[in-house]
């Protein structure tokens, strides 16, 4: 049973349609909140490959994410760079720090990871406060007005949509790659059990870090295109808080699932103005218990319900048919 | 002319972003402030603008946590779905910052941002309400120069704009007098305590402690000072000064406490004979309101209301540039809840800032005293 | 013949004098024991005796306190874990080391991952080459269950089959990294007597097969007494005999501290 | 000189507070195996209810009496009602859960009683002494009293009691818990009822030094969550250690160390966890556990 | 008298049923065999008795009906079951896994008798007071299931492939101990053993499973002379 056919189940083709749509129906104020949300969506993917595919627990997605941000800001306030041009870099750079984050990640794992990591999160934006020589500090730092080319016939919100569609796409082909095969199933072993992943001859260090790596190229990326569709970041858009909401994205839309990662990212872009406009004052409420009934309902995330579980349950019925011939003692040859 | 979106013979809408959940939700009470003002007057049956018409007052709320890319976001939702005439009120100066390029570019009042900064990324859109901290450091300043000319000061700031740009203008009022800052120690509205500072600042040996964080922080700050048996001088940014924040700090501890004020003490048990706060006291109770009558918050709320309705009422037609042109040039304003001597006053092309006089207060224990007569920086804010 | 080249060969691997302790558990006090190449050395002892400790010293998952492991001659004990299975050492755990949420395949494929796979660079960047390895890989393994006869059950999840079919996985999964030495710890157990016979037929099958040499720990002792070339005795973490089954079996030590009297 | 020992006492006393709630946490760890994110939040919900009472008038005792009780019915409540339906989802939904916790009860204090900050009364006299210069109040020394004895008796009833073992058994595995006859739904159900409790008292602890306000524990969350992990998930005595550790290294630091400073104290406490964690991964009082394949 | 009735038991993992419509008693004070190739469901059986997995069908225990009886409650009835495999907490000292073990039982007194006695007939055991369990060694974690399972005193023990990993010493010593339990202290015994001439030689009855039913019945002397029987599991 490998893991990409069944993500790309149902739920993807769904998210699949569901992006291509967006544009003809969304009015531009919306798609801007799409693009956000697929720039999110980019990041969640990232933890995903983390946390639903080789067991680490990151919480300082959000921090990463904002160094994406951070790295083509500055590479385009400094150095004068095209934004575009910078989205590899904000990939690279996020990567590298991430696999510094991830260090500790070869001697921790679990709660002590999450929490050494969600300090990382929490410290992120005083770090920031701190280098204001190059972060523009709490002022922020606002980036050339992204442009839509000339030959680009739709609006600039249009424009920015399909960057971010791009990217994502960019992002799910990079990440469809690495859970193909070999690395895949390594990742997978090493979520499950990696004493004996080790024993097998994986080198944990390597996939450990590898994984952060990857994972953190996306969130770099994800953040790199929020900053180009912002247009403006500052400390606070990179609160601890929201490495617990790209955390939040990831366990709603299901940590095993690519689809998920976008499904979630919709999820914390949009309910909370939802549940705000229910009732201002009761929104947080309604929000919370949104989330606990989320989970109680679909606790493999959106993506694994209800479509993913009849597959799965359908998958598991073959299965033990199968099973049933297998003879019970040793077949001869 | 052509009549801007958001705006209909009897009826504008206003939009206002702010943090109505998580950390600073305290803010959330600006917007409840404003919905204290407005309700009264929709019930009345609107505002008469100098237009000739009269309009009742649509008000769109939208929370954003204080988070700038999600205020951005509600600005668009407000302005491109919601169709909102202008915003007000938006809390906090990053949030401005995020949303400076796209009001601009559209073309969208943002009035009364809730913001101490006021020079930010769209001027010609933009206004700022509070006054601005660099005037706050200034009357500060004014304060030690006069009555404490040797003072040694040590500062406990927050490490946002707010904070740095009072401790870059306090310095700059300072300069060339014997006044000193000894010792200066952020804060961050993280921070649980902030005892650590304190003790630091008190080992400077420093006489005076001047203040300029969240209310939390400052509540600590003036409780510290006398559990501590450190006696200093202690001015405390309107902010943080509020005596309902105070409270928890144990009001006999915060006896002396200095801060300098622009809004009218109200006090619901003893509402005085002020009309103006008669008023306050009873639209809060008809709009039951949610926060605390001497909330500063929510006071500002409602001296934003009030100037908004101002504003709207000497609008000469129903377009986005009429509304700032009346911004623009307000000319001695007074609102229910500005202390006596204090108006709103603006200039096109030269004055920004609506608020530039603050009036200093003392604290005896149970209620503020005015230590002399407002003080104005009309025409003189300092830039930063 | 397999019963003579073990005594003509110098040893595939050659533990000496090893100590291991845990805190205040002396779990082997200076164990030594040769196997030599192509026999199927058994490794028999009481409970707690050190079996599985010492197969935990040879793949580097405990480190020795004292002594010397070499494999053909070369010391394992400055190699990472990771290593030993490059080196030509495969085991099976005694408790089910596989992988129950993945197919037997997958399982199976995880054994073989060292030849090529892992390389993350080459899965991002190279996917033609990266689906090329995979797919080599996979008809390896699906020889490997064809041999073993887990053919059927390529693609079924590994955790929902019966425990002596998980067992058996795990010894696909360890053949197909193709080992020189094959370590089993108590690969029968669970097994029925029928069961068991068998299984002592596929194992001399395989070592045939794929030329490997096995170092066996069970306590079954009709399969040890039946399939082994040599018998290995521990006892509180010593040796305490070693030699030919029948004579192992009929030494009044073994009989006290392991057999019993009945047997 | 003076400084120092008086950073060190500040640290004591912030410490304190990061422990208070450590405390809480380990103890629902401990007995159900979730780090519940929400715990503050749930003890800052019973704080105004105590609150609330003390302002109609009941009398600080017994309103604390009454809601101590109540909390754990809170406790109780909150698990079946939400916790128990997902026992068996995979752990990262129970952690969503405790976030959705987290969120919802803020908002409920935040819709009930306002975003302001309130006084809540002190349990402790506002005396303080100077000793050598140093300045001591009766309230650490109050709250240290307190938690000292608190995760004494707790660690003793996990360690020592047919309940507390039961407990443990429970957190770790439902199943092989359920084959010796423990009960485990009871047993879990109790945990989240004592943690509430403990919860609240922490509340108590530090309601009248960060003022309640419907943040006043999110505030310290990390801290608590750092000294948690730095004491070792399993101990409450090294959860208020970790959290006396925790805040003395964060009062020195962001005195001592320029390159920190007051505004980067945040990383201290992780720092440290770190750096103890690397040294001995489960924490200073952590049991280390042994898997065998 | 019969101690346990089960009749048109069924119960599987999820889709389909691994046993289907299974009947069988269990008389009190006798020790029963059930015998079955692999993944027959003699795990399966076991575990829908002590209520690990739902089942449907009645299950009769003692005069009770156990399906209204949580997993829990049925320790108390007196039913015990020793898992399968390693079922030893191992973050728990040995110690502290035996008095989880008697959780239901009685008194201090009695527990710390009981402890003293199974500390003594596994030495072992008693050497390692103290050692987590999961640092055990596999033979040393079934004595620690077994003892454990022991120390709630149970009327019916469920013992799943009691010798697996274990010596032939010790596993002689265990099956002793069992014909001790049963016959000094009545106890029933229901095992499930590979080990099928061992089994048998202590068994009064046995019964034998064959893909999720039961084919075979008889008196465990029956069954060992039984030609089908010797051929699949007995080691002639
Ligand atoms: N990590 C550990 N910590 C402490 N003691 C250990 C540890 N691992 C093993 N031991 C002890 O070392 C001794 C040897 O264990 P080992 O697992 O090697 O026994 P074994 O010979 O394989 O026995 P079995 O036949 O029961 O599997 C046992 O007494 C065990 O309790
Ligand atoms: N967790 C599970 N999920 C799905 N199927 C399972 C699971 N456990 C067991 N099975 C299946 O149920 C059937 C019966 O298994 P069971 O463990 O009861 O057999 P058993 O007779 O005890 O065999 P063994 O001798 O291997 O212990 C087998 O086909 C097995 O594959
Ligand atoms: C008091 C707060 C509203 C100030 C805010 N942090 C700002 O920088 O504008
Ligand atoms: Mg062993
Ligand atoms: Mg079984």
């Amino acid at each position: 049973m490998s893991y990409i056919p069944k993500s790309w189940s149902a739920p993807a083709a769904l998210v699949v349609a569901a992006a291509l749509l967006i544009p003809i129906f969304a009015p531009d104020f919306m798609l801007f909140e799409f693009s956000i949300a697929v720039s999110y969506g980019i990041a969640v993917l990232g933890l995903n490959l983390l946390l639903g595919f080789s067991g680490q627990i990151c919480l300082a997605q959000g921090a990463l994410f904002g160094i994406g941000a951070y790295t083509t800001a500055i590479l385009n306030v400094s150095f004068g760079m095209d934004p575009l041009l910078t989205l590899p870099f904000a990939a690279i750079v996020t990567s590298l720090t991430g696999v510094l984050i991830g260090l500790p990640a070869l001697r921790l794992q679990g709660l002590q990871l999450a929490i050494v990591t969600f300090g990382v999160a929490s410290a992120f934006p005083q770090l920031l406060l701190k280098a204001d020589g190059i972060t523009g500090g709490v002022t922020g730092l606002a980036t050339d007005q992204p442009m839509a080319p000339q030959w680009f016939p739709g609006s600039l919100e249009l424009w920015l949509y399909g960057l971010s569609l791009v990217c994502a796409a960019v992002s799910v082909l990079l990440f469809s790659r690495l859970l193909r095969g070999d690395t895949g199933r390594l990742m997978r072993a090493l979520r499950d059990n990696p004493l004996i992943a080790e024993a097998l001859g994986v080198s944990l260090t390597k996939a450990r870090l590898a994984a952060f790596a990857a994972s953190s190229a996306l969130a770099g990326l994800g953040g790199g295109l929020f900053c180009i569709l912002n247009g403006f970041i500052s400390p606070q858009s990179f609160l601890p808080m929201k490495s617990i909401d790209i955390l939040i994205g990831g366990v709603v839309g299901g940590i095993t699932s690519m689809a998920g990662a976008f499904i979630g990212a919709v999820f914390i872009v949009f309910v909370p103005g939802w549940t705000t406009d229910i009732n201002p004052a009761l929104g947080g409420l309604i929000y919370g218990l949104c989330l606990i009934g989320m989970m109680i309902v679909a606790r493999k995330g959106i993506a694994g319900v209800p479509i993913g579980d009849g597959l799965k349950a359908l998958r598991r019925r073959i299965n033990k048919r199968r099973q049933s011939r297998v003879p019970g003692i040793l077949p001869g040859q | 002319q052509d009549t801007s979106p958001g705006i209909a013979n009897d009826t504008v809408k206003i939009g206002i972003s702010g943090p109505l959940t998580g950390p600073v939700a305290a803010l959330g009470a600006i917007a409840d402030g404003i919905r204290t003002r407005i309700d009264p007057i929709n019930s009345a049956g609107g505002i008469k603008m100098a237009d000739g018409k009269t309009r009742k007052i649509e008000l769109l709320v939208e929370d954003d946590g204080l988070d700038p890319q999600r205020t951005l976001t509600n600005a668009r939702k407000l302005v491109e779905k919601e169709e909102v005439f202008a915003l007000v009120a938006t809390a906090g100066t990053p949030n401005n910052q995020a949303i400076g390029r796209y009001t601009t570019q559209r073309g969208v009042p943002n009035l009364f941002m809730y913001s101490g900064v006021h020079e930010l990324a769209g001027p010609e859109w933009e206004m700022g309400f509070v006054p601005s901290f660099t005037t706050e450091a200034a009357i500060f300043a004014k304060y030690l120069l006069d009555n404490m000319p040797q003072a040694k000061i040590a500062l406990l700031f927050l490490n946002t704009e707010t904070g740095q740009t009072f401790q870059s203008a306090l310095e700059g009022a300072i300069s060339g007098s014997n006044v000193s800052i000894v010792a200066a120690q952020p804060v961050t509205s993280a921070d649980p305590t902030v005892e650590t500072q304190l003790s630091t600042l008190k080992a400077s040996g420093a006489d005076t402690l001047v203040v300029i964080t969240g209310p939390k922080q400052g509540a600590e700050a003036v409780r510290f000072a006398t559990e501590s048996g450190w006696k200093p001088t202690t001015l405390v940014s309107n902010i943080a000064a509020s005596i309902a924040s105070l409270k928890p700090a144990g009001l006999e501890n915060a006896k002396g406490v200095i801060t300098s004020q622009f809004l009218k003490q109200v006090n619901a048990t003893a509402p005085g004979d002020d009309e103006g706060v008669q008023r306050y006291l009873a639209d809060h109770a008809a709009a039951q309101s949610k926060f605390s009558t001497d909330d500063a918050l929510g006071q500002s709320g409602y001296a934003i209301g009030d100037a908004l309705v101002k504003v709207l009422e000497s609008m000469k037609a129903p377009t986005r540039e009429a509304v700032m042109e009346a911004a623009r040039n307000l000319d001695h304003v007074q609102l229910d809840l500005l202390l006596p001597g204090i108006a709103l006053t603006t200039k096109s092309g030269e004055d920004v800032y609506p608020i530039e006089s603050l009036q200093l207060f003392q604290f005896d224990g149970t209620a503020y005293q005015p230590l002399g007569e407002a003080i104005s920086f009309e025409g003189k804010t300092p830039k930063h | 013949m397999a019963v003579q080249a073990a005594e003509e060969n110098s040893p595939v691997l050659a533990v000496d004098k090893v100590d291991v302790r845990f805190g205040g558990i002396h779990a082997l006090r200076g164990v030594s024991l040769n196997v030599r190449e192509g026999e199927i050395c058994g490794l028999i002892g009481p409970n707690g005796a050190g079996k599985t400790t010492l197969f935990n010293c040879i793949t580097r998952l405990n480190t020795v306190t004292a002594g010397a492991i070499r494999l053909n001659g070369q010391a394992l004990e400055p190699l990472p874990p990771r290593q030993i299975i490059r080196m030509g050492i495969a085991r099976t755990f005694q408790n089910l080391g596989i992988y129950a949420g993945m197919t037997v395949l997958e399982n199976v494929m995880l054994g073989a991952h060292h030849f090529s796979g892992g390389r993350f660079i080459d899965a991002l960047l190279r996917p033609g080459r990266s689906r090329r390895i995979e797919q080599e890989l996979k008809a390896r393994c699906a020889d490997v269950l064809a041999d073993l006869g887990l053919g059927d059950v390529a693609n079924v999840l590994a955790g929902s089959l019966p425990y002596a079919t998980q067992k058996r996985i795990e010894i696909a999964r360890a053949l197909a990294s193709r080992p020189a030495l094959l370590l089993l710890d108590e690969p029968a157990g669970g097994l029925t007597h029928g069961e068991v016979a068998e299984f002592g037929d596929m194992v001399a099958r395989v070592r045939e097969t794929y030329g490997v040499t096995v170092l066996l720990i069970e306590h079954h002792m009709g399969l040890v007494m039946g399939l082994c070339d040599r018998v290995e005795v521990f006892h509180l973490g010593q040796n305490l005999a070693s030699g030919k089954p029948e004579e192992v079996r009929a030494n009044p030590a073994v009989i006290n501290a392991y057999l019993g009297k009945s047997r | 000189m003076e400084l120092f020992f008086q950073l060190i006492i500040d640290g004591l006393a912030s410490g304190a507070i990061y422990a208070s709630l450590a405390l809480a946490l380990v103890l629902i760890f401990r007995a159900t195996h979730i780090v519940n994110f929400g715990q503050g939040e749930m003890a800052t919900f019973s704080a105004y209810c105590a609150w609330q009472l003390c302002e109609w008038g009941v009398p600080i005792p017994l309103s604390f009496v009454v809601v101590g009780a109540a909390s754990f019915l809170l406790g109780i409540f909150v698990f079946r009602a939400v916790v128990r339906p997902i026992s068996k989802a995979p752990v990262e939904a129970i952690v969503v859960v405790t976030l959705g916790l987290f969120v919802s009860f803020q908002a409920l204090c935040l819709w009930v009683w306002g975003a302001d900050q309130r006084a809540f009364p002190s349990m402790f006299p506002s005396d303080g002494w100077d000793i050598l210069g140093v300045r001591v109040t009766a309230s650490v020394l109050g709250i240290l009293l307190v938690l000292g004895c608190l995760a004494a008796a707790i660690g003793g009833i996990f360690r020592l009691t047919r309940l507390g073992l039961a407990m443990r058994a429970s957190a770790y595995s439902s199943e092989k818990s359920l084959l010796v006859g423990i009960p485990v739904e009871k047993m879990l159900m109790l945990g989240w009822g004592f943690a509430a409790t403990i919860g609240f008292i922490a509340a108590v602890l530090v309601g009248p030094r960060l003022f309640l306000s419907p943040t006043m524990m999110m505030s310290i969350l990390l801290y608590a969550l750092a000294s948690a992990t730095l004491g070792g998930w399993d101990s409450p005595l090294g959860a208020v250690l970790g959290g006396l550790l925790v805040g003395v290294a964060e009062s020195l630091g962001a005195t001592f160390l320029p390159f920190i400073g007051a505004d980067l104290r945040v990383v201290i406490p992780i720092a440290v966890t770190l750096a103890i964690l690397l040294v001995r991964p489960a924490g200073l009082f952590g049991t280390a556990t042994v898997v065998k394949v | 008298m019969t101690i346990l009735t089960v009749q048109g038991l069924h119960a599987g993992y999820g889709v389909a049923d691994v046993l289907r419509n299974i009947d069988f008693a269990v008389e009190r004070g006798t020790i029963v065999a059930l015998l079955g190739a692999n993944g027959a469901g003699k795990t399966t059986t076991l575990r829908a008795l002590s209520g690990l997995i739902p089942s449907r069908g009645v299950i009769k225990f003692a005069g009770t009906d156990l399906r209204q009886c949580s997993a829990a409650r049925r320790v108390e009835l007196g039913l015990a079951h020793v898992p399968q495999g390693r079922g030893t907490f191992a973050e728990f000292t040995v110690e502290e896994n035996l008095a989880a073990g008697a959780y239901t039982a009685g008194s201090k007194r009695q527990i710390a008798q009981d402890m003293e006695r199974w500390y003594e007939a596994f030495p072992r055991l008693a050497e390692r007071r103290r050692q987590l369990a999961g640092s055990l060694s596999g033979g040393e974690q079934q004595m620690l299931a077994l003892a454990r399972a022991l120390m709630s005193r149970p009327k019916l023990l469920l013992c799943d492939e009691p010798s697996l990993g274990l010596a032939p010493a010790i596993t002689q010593e265990i099956f002793e101990i069992f014909r001790q339990l049963n016959q000094e202290h009545g106890m029933t015994l229901l095992i499930v053993e590979q080990n099928a001439d061992l089994t048998l030689q202590f068994a009064d009855t046995a019964y034998v499973m064959e893909a999720g039913e039961i084919t075979l019945n008889g008196k465990a002397s029956d069954l060992l002379s039984d030609e089908a029987v010797q051929q699949s599991y007995l080691g002639v």
